[in-house]
């Protein structure tokens, strides 16, 4: 059955609900489906207690998450846009992530922080961000970045599983997109990149809604030649290193894409470590497709001339191979 | 202390203080009403037809509190709102051609399309921003008090908020330290009931907005903000105090959106019984009928608001027929100097 | 609800509730005061000599505030405090020795070296733990008291907060939440007037903490925190009304910090009169005087803080004779599995 | 005359003060010196309402200070320890930063933030963070990072003067450090790097305390032979890609050092550019000194352990040139 990515989020979370009672869901609106819908009919299921609307408190709904996952609960909490994550993050990088270690590992914090990030139809500056790279800074958290409905499925499940705090980063432009999903499949282990689609001359690395860019350059490139080897990370910490190094030894040349700011973003970090661990490997520099510097801008025209996308991907390969 | 002239929408009104408005005063807020809720209107037509970029949130329904506030203004007071501010930007005497074309995302915009809907500035105006965050802007408007305080300035600041922000504890600490400043801001609640699809009472158990600024010693007032007369006499009562140096004030409005939280909104949580009853409550058609109460003839009024409805349509006509903003300015603003943004590469 | 024998510091103390303490109960808690004291003695001591790591905060002077709650809580109760939260991990039962290694960062500490003093945890005994930020344990701990709301158990939650956190918008919006979900946590603010330099009446407007509650509609009250007595009696009546499942409560107790903010203040901020009016206020003299008003010989109570002081002293000189952490092992408990921590290369 | 680090600031704030009237500080007990002492005396001087006492409000004094700033005052806001600044992000990263482009331009945020970061004799896991990556990954803010009393003199004057906020990071381990100050020279240029110490092997890249680990290591490294150029950043928004791109046109290997969690840290990015722009330039993989991916543990011995040093540094470039 073909599922849209907001519909496979609600089955996910349903399914968790259904299969552990610690699980609880919370966030502003979640009772009543959410922003996006996403919970839409979870309520009416499993009780308003355990699917919770809160208050516009972000600092607060993310400690009372904390506090409840320290005390055996699993909570899945949502923060509208991620741009609003700036509120939760004391909580989330003072307390979740650090407290089984500053415990002495006595604690843990499973938990996941549902978010929704990304530029589309003119969001503006303050709902458009892509902040990813801020989390990965800070040991202790999980970062996951599905990239279609059917990686969101397991991947929130395995996320929900996990005995760590987790952000869970949903893409507004995938929200819409519809796949099928193989059902009883195993879920995914938190931390393993996938091969999104093989290839033998160029690496492209992408996450989140930017795999489908990458697969759509992949797809072009191929009629003029290019074999291009997409990589979807899944996670960004963990970092799946080996499978990336497996690629880079095959290709040699490297292009790391996301829709973040590229100065400071994730493709950074690994644009460092490929040149580290593999600097003998490339024929070529690695190359990042990233956002230019500079807020997110209202206007379609320029939002669109900012952001980077498929033909960005293309013209990078294209650099790299030519 | 009296004021100058100033305008609502492009129209200049004089309102002298404290002798109560004239009738004619009345008259042209009546048409800034209508301003605003054609304007909004204007902005549903056209994001339904997917013209408007964004998610855009109207004030249809709110106009009372955004004129009834802002007539007590002058353009060096300074104005911050939220996600919901058109009513409050045109209030202040913000052009509406301008203001259209930003929520449109053109070069002619206020912002020159950068900021939209939720990011309307205008500077010369004295309307400081509205803030796509719930709250964010609660504290900036204190400091730009504070800027006034410290400059021996006789101007105020004024902040409009809704009742799910008093969620955010920015509101808290913002009310602290303006309270122990003494700052010349304005807390402007327009307390709608709801914040997005969820209604007050399942946001906190309290009812009442005004009721957070007892423990602070704050002068505050609940007044009934669909009636423009209360919202014009209390809030120039309010006003009148932070001049004279009193500090802050809180004013909470009750009032109704008459559309959804943003335009799109199916408003399956409000019931066609409750949806109705809030028609009723419409703040033009209680200064209506409280002008032909004090013997305005209503055929004057229709032409009011039908003066202000095809301004606000040629001023929409014009913001639609100018172009998009050039792509190739997309990474100017981002710096004072463009050498400082040299990270990009 | 009757509760079972609990502990204070090492030693068993039982609590029969609703009935009055009996004198052996009161001699109990004496001990536990001098525990507490002589603990933060030798903190400062140790800490002057180099030997503590970091900037320990003492609870000096607010102990009665600590054993007067904690006398009332099990260990399924979860308790959450600040950066000055020795006493309050000592007063519901946390060993001393393991305590103070955790401060000196032994390998033998609760944390095993860590936390520090303001990371303290205690999981086994309750203390779910300190933070260093200020107000950041407040929503934490109305999440514990979720979860015990939630699995339908009978445990309460309770936290220590300074007035200074009353200035973070995160201790509005968790009672807020507290209010509107009827949590079963204990807000316990320990008004000792200043945050770190600076006075109460230069943070905010609001003497009195417990005025915050008004808006809510949640109960509170204020109280002389220094008489163990008085703490003792309305800790009590609001843990059992949070046991009978009447929603949150904030208890306010007034007190003095009689060392400085941290260990090394140099209290320039504060005259001698004031510091020599705060000794006269000690909670150990008071309960003291209390006990000899009825009929306790002066000579039985002296022998008792002197077994406090020793049985503290013996368990720091054991502390202190623990080795440091092994360097090898400073990557342990970053993740829930090792492989977690990949990205770390 | 000689001046400790937390004295020269006062200086520097002091003739701020005195020269322009829009100056105006704030934050925790700044009134009585702050925390740390750097604004002892000030408020005497200039009164308490331009040298402002705060409540524990990060956020609201953030923004208050944004406010002021948007209508004409200098504010100078003080931010306790970095870690604290997760709970002014929201203001500093979606409002503070973005208002000029938000608003086309017509508003300008001239602030400063100074705050205080780094590890140091068991502050722990939630008052010895470096975050600074984060604030290099928002367009619109400046973050200047000074090594030396010298700098900070400096730095923090055209700080205060330029048009934009500024994130002003002091480390912990610098205040104590003396140093004499060069009377009437020129202000620094904001966006210029520095070289510390000039050498022909290797380039080590270094920002804030880790410049005198670099400076020392460089010392020692002259005794075997290695001539060691060493980088002072001095601002990481803008980054002076000239300056570094100079240096390794002539050492062909780099070592970037900073005590900030390695990945996702700021060497990240700088090793990406270096990758990328100076790829052929390379004899060797940039290499990086940092933290390892944990929290900062409260034990010296486990501190001492987990923080990047001189040693590693040396190291580092022994294992470039060996
Ligand atoms: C910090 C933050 N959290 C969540 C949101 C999403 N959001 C936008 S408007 C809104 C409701 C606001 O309610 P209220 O303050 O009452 O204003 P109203 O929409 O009723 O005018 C929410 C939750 C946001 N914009 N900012
Ligand atoms: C969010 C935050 N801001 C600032 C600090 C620095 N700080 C530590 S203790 C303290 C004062 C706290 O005062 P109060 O809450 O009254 O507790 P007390 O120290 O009086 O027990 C401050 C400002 C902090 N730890 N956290
Ligand atoms: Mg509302
Ligand atoms: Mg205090």
């Amino acid at each position: 059955m073909s599922h849209t990515f907001i519909e496979i989020l609600r089955r996910a979370l349903d399914e968790e609900l259904e299969r552990d009672p610690a699980v609880h869901l919370l966030g502003e609106d979640v009772a009543v489906g959410g922003a996006f819908g996403v919970t839409n009919g979870l309520a009416r299921k499993y009780g308003t207690q355990r699917v919770r609307n809160t208050p516009i408190s972000e600092a607060a709904i993310t400690g009372v998450a904390t506090g409840a996952a320290l005390c055996g609960l699993r909570p899945v909490l949502e923060i509208m846009f991620i741009d609003f994550a700036t509120l939760a993050l004391d909580c989330l990088v003072n307390q979740s992530a650090k407290y089984r270690y500053m415990s002495g590992g006595q604690l843990a914090v499973p938990m996941v922080v549902r978010t929704q990030a990304g530029a589309a139809g003119g969001a503006a500056a303050q709902h458009s961000q892509s902040l990813e790279a801020w989390f990965t800074h800070v040991p202790g958290l999980v970062v996951v970045t599905p990239s279609s409905p059917a990686e969101a499925y397991g991947l929130l499940k395995s996320a929900i599983r996990l005995g760590d705090p987790v952000l869970f980063i949903e893409h507004k432009r995938l929200y819409a997109m519809k796949e099928t999903l193989v059902e009883n499949a195993e879920l995914p282990q938190i931390g393993k990149a996938r091969v999104a689609r093989p290839g033998t001359d160029v690496t492209v690395i992408a996450y989140s809604a930017m795999v489908r860019n990458a697969l759509e350059a992949a797809d072009d490139l191929s009629r003029s030649g290019t074999s291009v080897e997409v990589i979807d990370l899944r996670t960004l910490v963990p970092l799946d290193m080996a499978t990336i190094a497996a690629s880079v030894s095959k290709t040699h040349r490297v292009v790391i894409a996301h829709e973040a700011v590229q100065s400071g973003g994730v493709g950074a970090e690994i644009s460092a470590r490929i040149g580290s661990e593999l600097f003998d490997e490339l024929d070529a520099p690695v190359t990042r497709v990233g956002c230019p510097f500079s807020p997110i801008p209202f206007a379609p025209e320029l939002e669109r001339a900012l952001l980077p996308g498929t033909p960005n991907i293309i013209r990078a390969v294209r650099d790299l191979s030519g | 202390m009296a004021h100058g002239p100033r305008e609502l929408g492009s129209e200049v009104v004089t309102v002298n203080e404290p002798a109560a408005p004239t009738l004619s005063d009345w008259k042209r807020m009546y048409r800034a009403l209508w301003r605003i809720r054609t304007f909004e209107g204007q902005v549903q037509r056209l994001a339904a037809a997917g013209e408007v970029p964004g998610f855009p949130h109207l004030s249809t329904g709110q106009e009372a509190v955004a004129v009834g506030v802002c007539a007590h203004l002058t353009r060096e007071d300074t104005l911050f709102t939220s996600h919901r501010g058109h009513g409050h930007t045109l209030a202040k005497g913000s052009d509406v051609q301008a203001t259209f074309a930003e929520i449109l995302g053109r070069s002619n915009g206020l912002c020159r399309g950068r900021g939209g809907s939720m990011h309307v500035v205008d500077v010369a105006n004295g309307v400081l921003g509205a803030t796509g965050v719930v709250g964010g802007n609660l504290p900036l408007a204190a400091g730009a008090a504070w800027a006034a305080q410290a400059k021996g300035k006789a101007s105020i600041s004024v902040v409009f908020f809704g009742d799910g922000a008093t969620g955010a504890g920015v509101f808290h600490e913002t009310v602290n330290l303006a309270v122990l400043w003494k700052l010349p801001v304005l807390f402007v609640c327009e307390n709608n009931g709801y914040a997005e699809f969820t209604s007050r009472e399942e946001h906190s158990n309290v009812k009442l907005v005004s009721a957070f600024a007892t423990p602070y010693g704050m002068p505050a007032k609940t007044i009934d903000g669909n009636d423009l007369l209360t919202v014009h006499a209390e809030a120039g009562d309010a006003i009148a105090g932070l001049r004279r140096g009193s500090g802050p004030f809180l004013l909470e409005c009750i009032t109704y959106r008459m559309a959804g939280h943003f335009v799109g909104d199916a408003q399956h949580y409000r019931s066609k019984e409750e949806l109705t009853a809030i028609k009723q409550k419409c703040p033009i058609e209680r200064l209506k009928r409280h002008l032909i109460d004090r013997g305005v003839r209503e055929t004057e009024l229709d032409t009011i608001g039908e003066e202000a409805r095809q301004e606000v349509l040629q001023a929409v006509a014009r913001a639609r027929a100018a172009p998009p903003p050039d792509p190739s300015t997309v990474l100017d603003y981002v710096y004072s100097a463009p050498a400082l943004s040299g990270i990009s590469g």
